[in-house]
């Protein structure tokens, strides 16, 4: 690709105020898991040319083709599928080395952009144009990259935690036929990742934005050949879509109201928009139902479950800790849009804090282990939408940072629990669902790092000081208890003529509650999973041990970050929080400071145009409260839950009672969905066709027309009758005819 | 080079393909593939320079030439290239090598008389594209119909007949009513002037009372909207593709349906701006362009067939092209035009890919296949790679076009172009699920894993597409350019007019602008 | 002598007769019958239009009966000719050609 | 050379290519008698190349036409390029009737000599009907031209079709003589005159009077009958069918195009004084000509029937040229005769080609892989039917323009879509040949079936096939010979349509 550095105006006052800073090959950053995915893109080529017709002669013999197949689980195929014996062909070792190394390769460029950009204040994003994309008239797309704080941090989560997920994935995946293609698909996924946070404009995150879906769709539907699979990634890909539309008529709104779609110029021009007016709150909602699609938030959620039949890797990555945070990404990017929409943030807010307790129940009676952690996700998504709705985007973001790390390392415990369990059960060629809590149980005895790490990511997500979660969901609690006595800016604003702090304070209530249950359901997790006895069954418990260290060490390290992830931002303002003050990195409120110059843009616009807001009094009690809910969920797990008493699926049915029943079938929300949208959809489609594609249009040319003709000259061609009477006849008449209207003329 | 600087280029881009056509009549069967190959390769290498000597500045028509051919009737063999046409001519030349490749083993008799018309067929296309005079245009026009009408009808499917009948008498029909339209407009010049002439350039300068712009606006447009093909008109389009062997389809898709949108571009809009650009009119063919969007999207994830499943999907995409149009103004336009160009690689890609798979398995019917990409992995990554471009994924041609288009729509009918993005989600609707049930699910068929995957002259001629495809996606820049003189100028005519007519009022379009200066040779 | 109009009126009932036959009638030699009728009504036309336009009219006449005469030749052979397939001159049966 | 008729002398030369061809068709009448003693034998190829002979030197005779002038329109007999243009036409109808019908006749037994005699007589008669300007001469020449025809429509006395055909041309024939006969005589009471060069200063005055008006709407019936304008064209598909094809070929192509002439003659130019009173009900039947013929031959199942319709077809296009009643239209209306004989013979010519044996039966089905058999006569064929139909590429494409273009300039605007609109229909059975012929296999048993049209035969066709398409690729000199033709015609005193610019 060419990287011809043309720098626009912009860019060199950009850096005139920048001082000495230059980034550190902010393209190679980009293009490194491109050049990776070309990389292993070519070695899936080969290898599929290769080994996929030698695979279909071999299946005949192996023992157990398809037909068995189909009985296991998603995750079977990984072990199933593999080559028994045999040398690894260097289609499959190459990935090996080529993904995780790039990644880790991009992640030492931005640890040293990070380094290069503490060193002085930068106020303005810098601003690297590559070449002009689409320009056409007064449009004007550059294909630009902006680094900027926000972006930065992004950069440095995908690229720090894809490293690691891509490492786990090394021991994860290396024996499945289609390994190359994985890792070619995950090393896209970072490219577009990295597009989405580091593009310089909308129509450029766009391309991300897109991307990230598409390597969504192929990697959920990783295994391709179970329709179930194939179904998930086609359901993910058409709800993104609902969403994309969103976005894209927001950048529709963008151009044509501010002339532009550049961040700086969009961000410099905004506040020319009418304060809470329709058109930046068009602009907003639309932005947000963009979100709401990538971030899985209500309505769009229902894609998120189903994607966990992607391997275990993905859904850690792509569906935890990165890409599903775009949304997030997306709100705080556009924060200064946002001020300008106070009901449309409040909107957004609303909509997190529902999504989020509404998810939060589903977790709490999902027997497979990834789906719990699915509803998590979209539970502690709905957290950060909450926060960046209700203004509290620093907040939002230090979610977001710890929660890549604390789901991120779930997922890969997870992941790393359905490996050992299916790995046994290749053993004994047991059918048993290996991501179904009930055929697990004590694992802790065989799994002793794994637990460990899981065990620490779940005090960290269920809030409890001093891990990572702790000081981010706190901050959003609080934001919401400190709107809701009306100290935000928004507090001043309303939606459906409720004011904002009336909101924040239901916001609040929603998202304690759903704090509360996340701990609960976590607690569940560990409890069924690690403790009581192990159900998992004779021969195969002979066969359970503890992962390989390209899967270890990832977890480890998350787990260290689901411990400290929290002192990047301690607020020595807040009571009890500023207890862990003396073990802050970068001193006080470190990423408030950081990101400051990200959303000043935002506080410009609420300090010209809300009332001014009163002293923020932080509380000591909503703090307290916080780590009550988290503290008594996970007790009241202990408490309550009896893992002794479980027993396999066969023995213990799937729900009890009515309001099991409809925690366990997600609220019949995709039933719903089914009758309501889908299926009137197809019968619209099918009788478009069939009644006016096929009956009245072709029934028209073809029948009218066509016959109509035909059947006119048959009748015409009747006065032929070959007598020669008739004939004359009708002569006779022409000539009457022809005088009538000579002579009358 | 003169050679690039005269009409020669075009002369011999429009008639090599003639002479290699009479070439493969005269030599055994064996070597009318050869002979069709190295003409679209000559083609292709004579045409390829055009995009760098074509020079960007002003608006005038390039390599313009006018020799008497019928001089009493004032009918010219004129040519000339500006920015509209110069990637349609392109577009051609790539895809006529591509097609005989695509045909290599495709078709298994006559085949002399197949790349025959083939190549007639690409005479017919450049012709239109490059026709200065309406005479000549349509000559051309018509002229393409015919071995079409053979390709379809002769090496076509079940139903080929009635398909190729469908499609003559559409495009005939259609084409007879601008006929007397481009008479009339003969006859008003001779009137005003004394002259005979047939010259494009002359009948731009004809000044038109509003009511003649309208008649005449409706015969060309309804002439160009079948050939589009525009909603209520499209059914012949399924029907032709599903019969119409690999290359058929793939010339249909790539450039015989842009020759209705160029028309427009070229003709209606221009010479009869007034009644082109009035309120009505604009309303009409955006609504009819978005029920093509919604509706044939629908329509198209219904179809049991993958042929005719992606036939309904051009008819979507071209409702775009067709809101670009009517949206009258630069990004419209100009993200029409790239629309015509991306439609015109990922389509026929497409098309290609479903011919492959014919060759294999014999039918089109979707559920005959399932799980190919275990048997045949290279060929799904092309389907899905082309089923992604089609849908307009950013990074692809698809998008820079469906998003210059939405922006050009609203900002004229911001409704319009409200609905027509949902176009982006029932794109996703029709194609994933065929993407599914063809390449992904397990492999039921037994037969489908003895099935041979691409081989290396399947590569050789889908890599140019996917090459052409992510650079429209990602540097169009350099297409974009050379539009932007030509479409200036068009909206400019158009724009001026827009206001000057007045019911009953003679309208002289805009003759005295200096914009008229390039056209009027 | 008879007044114009008479004469004229005269060859305009004939000529009507004649063309009446030609559609009611069924026999072929009646049906020429009545075609010669009207030729001769055209011819009595001439004739009686002759004093007052010239006298061109009468030798019009003359060729029209010529022409009348190979017409007649023509005509019989053909019917006869017919009439050797069908052993009929009844027109009704002559219906292989038509629609 | 200038004619003044005031010598008589000067009708023979005014006559001279008439007079020449009457005369070699009685030379051929006695070649053929001496040629062979029995009168059952078949005649000699001879005759057939001795009349087309007579045709080349009936040729030369009517090109010296247009050395000599007259010294006034008011002759009898025109001496002008339009007779001079009509009668080319008229010869090459004939001698590709004769090409045509060279082993054909000996296919069907009917090889008699008396044919091409037959066949030269009616030639001499159209092209006298081309010349005519006195409404006596033009009733002459219709008989003289009719009554050769009835016979050979009839030739084939032992084929019930052939006779019955014959007798149906014959009675409907003679019957729309009377009516112009009856016309002749109302116009000639009411105008003291039957030359059109003296009636027409009288037309002013005439307007008003009932008894030219119905002269004059009889005379329209009368020709309408011969050109086969609808509702008159009852006759045309039963004669047509029955009729020897070649004879069928003649009738489609000279007869009228000699009719034709004169109705230009009479009406466009004679008339023109009365145009706003004939050309009502004449569009009128235009547009029922051109939509009824296209519509009945869409369902004909037989091609030879197809095409008689689709010459009544072509005679509504016609009457849209006559309808224009300016120079164009006339220039449009040769050139369109033009390319009109050359498609509609060759037409006529494929399907004697594929006719089966003796049996004249020519339906749809039997043309199934005659394209493949047949590369030569199929590609020939494909022509001419794009040719029929007005496509680009073929003469009568340009032949349909011009006719739209005089259409338009005289104002025509619904004339010229109408034509446009039957054309679409006339594409569907054009095309469904065509169809035929290359998209429908060949039953098995049809592969060897041999062409039945003769070396000569062949190559007239080739010949008519490429004089189609060089009539698009390069018309100009004939669409300037056909303009020039037409500048003496409207020169009459009295009309008022000038040559425009």
């Amino acid at each position: 690709m060419i990287l011809r550095v043309q720098q626009t105006a912009e860019t060199v006052v950009a850096e005139a105020q920048a001082g000495a800073f230059e980034p550190i090959l902010l393209g190679l950053i980009v293009l490194l898991p491109l050049i990776g995915f070309a990389i292993n893109g070519v070695a899936a080529i080969l290898a599929a040319r290769t080994a996929e017709r030698r695979r279909w002669s071999s299946s005949s013999h192996h023992g157990g083709s398809e037909g068995e197949a189909d009985e296991y689980s998603n995750e079977t195929h990984s072990v199933m599928d593999a080559e028994p014996t045999g040398v690894v062909p260097w289609t499959h070792r190459l990935p090996s080395l080529v993904a995780p190394g790039v990644m880790l390769l991009a992640f030492a460029l931005a640890v040293a952009n990070l380094f290069g950009m503490m060193g002085v204040e930068l106020e303005e994003p810098i601003v690297r144009t590559y070449w002009s994309w689409i320009p056409v008239g007064e449009l004007q797309v550059e294909a630009a990259l902006q680094l900027d704080q926000l972006s930065l941090l992004m950069t440095l989560v995908v690229t720090g935690v894809g490293a690691l997920i891509h490492l786990f994935s090394v021991g994860y995946m290396s024996h499945d036929p289609g390994y190359p293609r994985y890792m070619a698909y995950l090393n896209l996924f970072v490219f577009f990742m990295l597009v989405l946070v580091l593009g310089a404009s909308f129509p450029v995150m766009f391309v991300g934005w897109e991307g990230v879906g598409l390597c969504s769709y192929l990697l959920i539907g990783f295994w391709f050949s179970e329709k179930a699979n194939a179904d998930a990634g086609k359901k993910a890909f058409i709800v993104n879509r609902i969403g994309d539309f969103g976005f894209l008529i927001a950048m529709l709104l963008i151009f044509v109201d501010l002339g532009a779609l550049g961040y700086v110029e969009v961000f410099e021009r905004a506040p020319q928009l009418d304060y809470a007016g329709p058109v930046v709150t068009a602009i907003c909602l639309f932005l947000f139902l963009g979100a709401v699609g990538k971030s899985a938030q209500i309505p769009l959620y229902v894609w998120l479950p189903d994607a966990m039949a992607g391997p275990t890797p993905v859904s850690a990555l792509i569906h935890a800790a990165t890409m599903v945070t775009a949304g997030v990404y997306l709100v705080v990017r556009a924060s200064t849009l946002f001020a300008m929409a106070p009901a449309a943030s409040l909107l957004v807010a609303l909509v997190g804090a529902v999504t989020a307790l509404f998810a939060a129940t589903i977790g709490l009676k999902q027997w497979d282990i990834k789906k719990v952690l699915a509803y998590s996700t979209i539970s502690q998504l709905g957290f950060m939408f909450a926060a960046v709705g209700m203004g509290a985007y620093v907040a939002g973001v230090f979610h977001l940072m710890t929660h890549a790390f604390f789901k991120a390392c779930l997922f890969l415990g997870s992941g790393a629990v359905i490996h050992a369990l299916h790995e046994a059960m290749h053993a004994t060629h047991s059918h048993a669902d290996a991501q179904d809590m009930r055929n697990m149980g004590g694992l802790r005895r065989y799994l002793p790092i794994t637990f460990a790490t899981m065990a620490i990511a779940t005090l960290a997500i269920a809030g409890v000081a001093p891990f990572a979660g702790f000081f981010s969901k706190d901050e959003i609690v609080g934001a919401a208890w400190i709107g809701s006595a009306g100290e935000l800016p928004l507090s001043q604003a309303s939606l459906f003529g409720v004011g904002g702090g009336t909101w924040m304070g239901m916001i609040a209530i929603l998202l304690s509650i759903a704090a509360f249950l996340t701990a609960f359901y976590m607690g569940r997790l560990m409890l069924y999973t690690f403790f009581g006895p192990n159900r998992t069954g004779e021969a195969e418990r002979q066969h359970l041990h503890e992962v390989g260290w390209t899967m270890s060490v990832p977890l480890i390290v998350l787990a260290v970050m689901s411990t400290i992830g929290g002192f990047f931002n301690v607020d020595s303002l807040v009571p009890i929080v500023n207890l862990f003050s003396p073990f802050a990195f970068g001193g006080d409120a470190a990423l408030h400071n950081w990101l400051h110059p990200v959303i000043i843009g935002a506080e410009e616009v609420w300090a010209s145009n809300t009332a001014a807001i009163p002293e923020v009094h932080h509380a000591s009690w909503p703090i307290l409260l916080a780590i009550l809910v988290g503290v008594a969920g996970l007790v009241l797990a202990a408490v309550v839950l009896k893992p002794q008493l479980l027993g396999t699926p066969e023995e213990t049915p799937a729900y009890e009672g009515n309001l099991e029943k409809v925690l366990y079938n997600k609220w019949y929300v995709d039933e719903l969905y089914q009758r309501i949208v889908v299926r009137p959809v197809w019968g619209l489609s099918r009788a478009f066709y069939s009644v006016v594609d096929r009956g009245t249009i072709d029934g028209i040319i073809d029948g009218v027309l066509g016959r109509g003709a035909m059947l006119l000259g048959l009748s015409a061609g009747r006065v032929q009758t070959g007598q020669v009477n008739t004939y004359a006849f009708i002569i006779i008449v022409g000539v009457i005819v022809v005088l009538g209207s000579i002579v009358v003329m | 080079m003169d050679f690039y600087r005269s009409h020669w280029v075009l002369t011999f881009l429009v008639f090599a393909p003639l002479i290699g056509a009479v070439v493969a009549l005269v030599l055994p069967a064996a070597r009318a593939r050869w002979v069709a190959l190295w003409t679209g390769v000559i083609e292709l290498l004579v045409a390829t320079p055009l995009f760098w000597t074509f020079e960007p500045v002003g608006a005038a028509m390039q390599n313009e030439v006018a020799l008497p051919w019928i001089p009493n009737w004032g009918i010219y063999y004129r040519l000339g290239l500006d920015g509209i046409s110069l990637f349609m001519v392109l577009l051609t030349a790539l895809l006529l090598p591509l097609m005989v490749l695509g045909s290599w083993t495709y078709i298994k008799d006559r085949e002399r008389v197949f790349y025959a018309m083939l190549l007639a067929l690409t005479t017919g296309v450049m012709g239109v594209f490059v026709a200065l005079d309406m005479f000549l245009f349509y000559v051309f026009w018509e002229m393409m119909l015919i071995p079409m009408y053979f390709l379809i009808g002769v090496w076509g499917g079940k139903d080929r007949i009635y398909a190729a009948v469908k499609f003559f008498l559409y495009t005939a029909a259609g084409s007879l009513l601008m006929l007397v339209g481009i008479l009339y407009l003969f006859s008003r010049y001779q009137a005003l002037t004394g002259e005979s002439s047939f010259a494009y350039g002359d009948f731009l300068s004809l000044p038109l009372t509003s009511g003649e712009q309208a008649w005449l606006f409706a015969a060309f447009a309804i002439a160009f909207a079948i050939k589009v093909p525009v909603f209520p008109l499209h059914t012949w389009l399924p029907a032709a593709h599903v019969q119409a062997p690999t290359a058929g389809s793939v010339i249909l898709a790539g450039v015989l349906l842009k020759m209705g949108t160029y028309g427009f571009l070229r003709f209606a809009l221009p010479l009869f701006p007034g009644a082109a650009s009035a309120d009505t009119t604009v309303l009409l063919f955006m609504v009819l362009g978005l029920i093509g969007i919604i509706y044939t999207a629908m329509v198209a994830a219904v179809q049991p067939n993958a042929k005719r499943l992606v036939a309904y999907t051009s008819v979507a995409h071209l409702g775009f092209a067709v809101l670009g149009i009517f949206a009258l103004n630069v990004q419209g336009i100009q993200g029409a035009l790239i629309l015509m160009i991306a439609h015109g690689v990922s389509t026929p890609m497409l098309f290609f890919l479903l011919g492959m798979l014919y060759e294999r398995t014999h039918s089109y019917e979707i559920e005959d296949f399932g799980g190919l990409a275990a048997s045949i992995p290279i060929f799904a990554l092309m389907l899905v790679f082309a089923a992604l471009a089609s849908i307009g994924l950013p990074g692809t041609g698809g998008f820079v076009s469906e998003f210059l288009v939405l922006i050009g729509t609203f900002r004229v009918q911001p409704w319009i172009a409200f609905i027509a993005a949902s176009g982006v989600i029932f794109a996703a609707f029709y194609m994933l699920p065929m993407v599914q049930r063809t390449v992904f699910n397990s492999l039921t068929r037994p037969a489908n894993r003895a099935i041979p995957d691409l081989c290396g002259r399947e590569i050789a001629l889908l890599v140019p597409l996917v090459a052409i495809i992510l650079w429209l996606g990602i540097y169009p820049r350099p297409i974009l350019e050379r539009m932007e003189p030509s479409v200036g100028r068009l909206i400019e005519r158009v724009e001026t007019s827009r206001f000057v007519s007045t019911p009953g009022e003679a309208v002289v379009a805009s003759s005295a602008s200096s914009s008229d200066e390039g056209i009027r040779e | 002598m008879l007044p114009l109009n008479a004469a004229l009126f005269l060859s305009a009932i004939l000529f009507a007769i004649g063309t009446a036959g030609v559609v009611v009638r069924r026999n072929a030699i009646i049906l020429f019958m009545c075609i010669e009728l009207m030729l001769n009504a055209a011819n009595l036309a001439f004739v009686a239009l002759s004093p007052y336009a010239g006298i061109d009219g009468q030798v019009i006449v003359f060729f029209v009966i010529a022409v009348a005469a190979a017409e007649a030749a023509v005509g019989l052979a053909i019917i006869i000719a017919v009439f050797r397939h069908a052993e009929s001159v009844d027109i009704r049966n002559f219906s292989l050609l038509r629609w | 050379m200038t004619l003044d008729f005031a010598s008589q002398a000067d009708y023979l030369l005014a006559l001279l290519p008439e007079i020449v061809l009457s005369l070699w068709a009685m030379l051929v009448l006695m070649v053929d008698v001496f040629q062979k003693g029995n009168r059952v034998e078949a005649s000699r190829p001879v005759v057939a190349w001795l009349s087309l002979a007579g045709l080349v030197v009936t040729a030369a005779a009517n090109g010296w036409l247009l050395t000599i002038e007259e010294a006034a329109v008011t002759g009898m007999v025109a001496v002008d390029s339009f007779r001079v243009f009509v009668n080319f036409i008229v010869l090459i109808a004939a001698a590709l009737a004769i090409l045509i019908s060279i082993g054909y006749l000996d296919r069907r037994g009917i090889n008699r000599g008396e044919f091409y005699a037959l066949l030269l007589f009616a030639t001499v008669g159209m092209m006298l009907l081309g010349a005519a300007r006195d409404l006596i001469l033009l009733f002459l020449a219709l008989e003289l031209m009719s009554v050769a025809l009835y016979v050979l429509v009839g030739f084939d006395r032992r084929d019930p079709r052939s006779s019955e055909g014959a007798l149906k041309y014959f009675l409907l024939g003679s019957f729309s003589s009377g009516f112009l006969l009856y016309g002749i005589a109302l116009v000639f009471g009411s105008a003291r005159s039957t030359n059109l060069s003296a009636i027409v200063p009288l037309l002013p005055s005439l307007q008003e009077s009932p008894m030219f008006l119905i002269g004059a709407g009889l005379l329209l019936v009368g020709l309408a009958f011969k050109v086969a304008v609808m509702p008159f064209h009852v006759w045309t598909p039963d004669a047509y069918d029955g009729a020897p094809t070649p004879v069928t070929a003649l009738m489609a192509t000279g007869v009228k195009a000699a009719a034709f002439a004169a109705f230009i003659r009479v009406f466009a130019v004679g008339f023109a004084g009365i145009y706003n009173e004939w050309s009502v009900v004449l569009s009128w039947l235009a547009l029922l000509t051109m939509f009824g013929a296209n519509l009945i031959a869409l369902t004909q199942g037989s091609v030879k029937r197809m095409l008689a319709y689709s010459s009544i077809a072509h005679a509504g296009y016609l009457l849209v040229a006559v309808l224009a009643a300016n120079a164009y239209g006339a220039a449009a209306f040769l050139f369109y005769l033009l390319v009109y004989t050359l498609m509609t013979a060759g037409a006529f010519g494929i399907v004697i080609a594929n006719s089966r044996g003796a049996n004249e039966l020519n339906k749809l089905d039997d043309y199934a892989g005659f394209g493949w058999r047949e590369p030569l006569l199929g590609a020939v064929f494909s022509i001419f039917l794009l040719s029929l139909a007005g496509f680009p590429l073929t003469g009568g494409f340009i032949g349909k323009l011009y006719i739209l273009r005089s259409s338009l300039e005289a104002g025509n605007v619904e004339l010229a879509v109408s034509l446009v609109l039957a054309s679409v229909i006339s594409y569907f059975y054009y095309l469904r040949v065509v169809v035929v012929m290359y998209m429908r296999p060949a039953p098995a048993e049809e592969a060897n079936r041999t062409v039945l049209l003769t070396g000569p035969g062949q190559l007239a066709m080739s010949v008519s096939a490429v004089a189609v398409l060089a009539l698009f690729f390069v018309p100009g000199w004939v669409l300037d010979v056909a303009q020039r033709s037409v500048a003496s015609l409207f020169t009459v005193p009295g009309t008022f349509f000038g040559l425009g610019p």
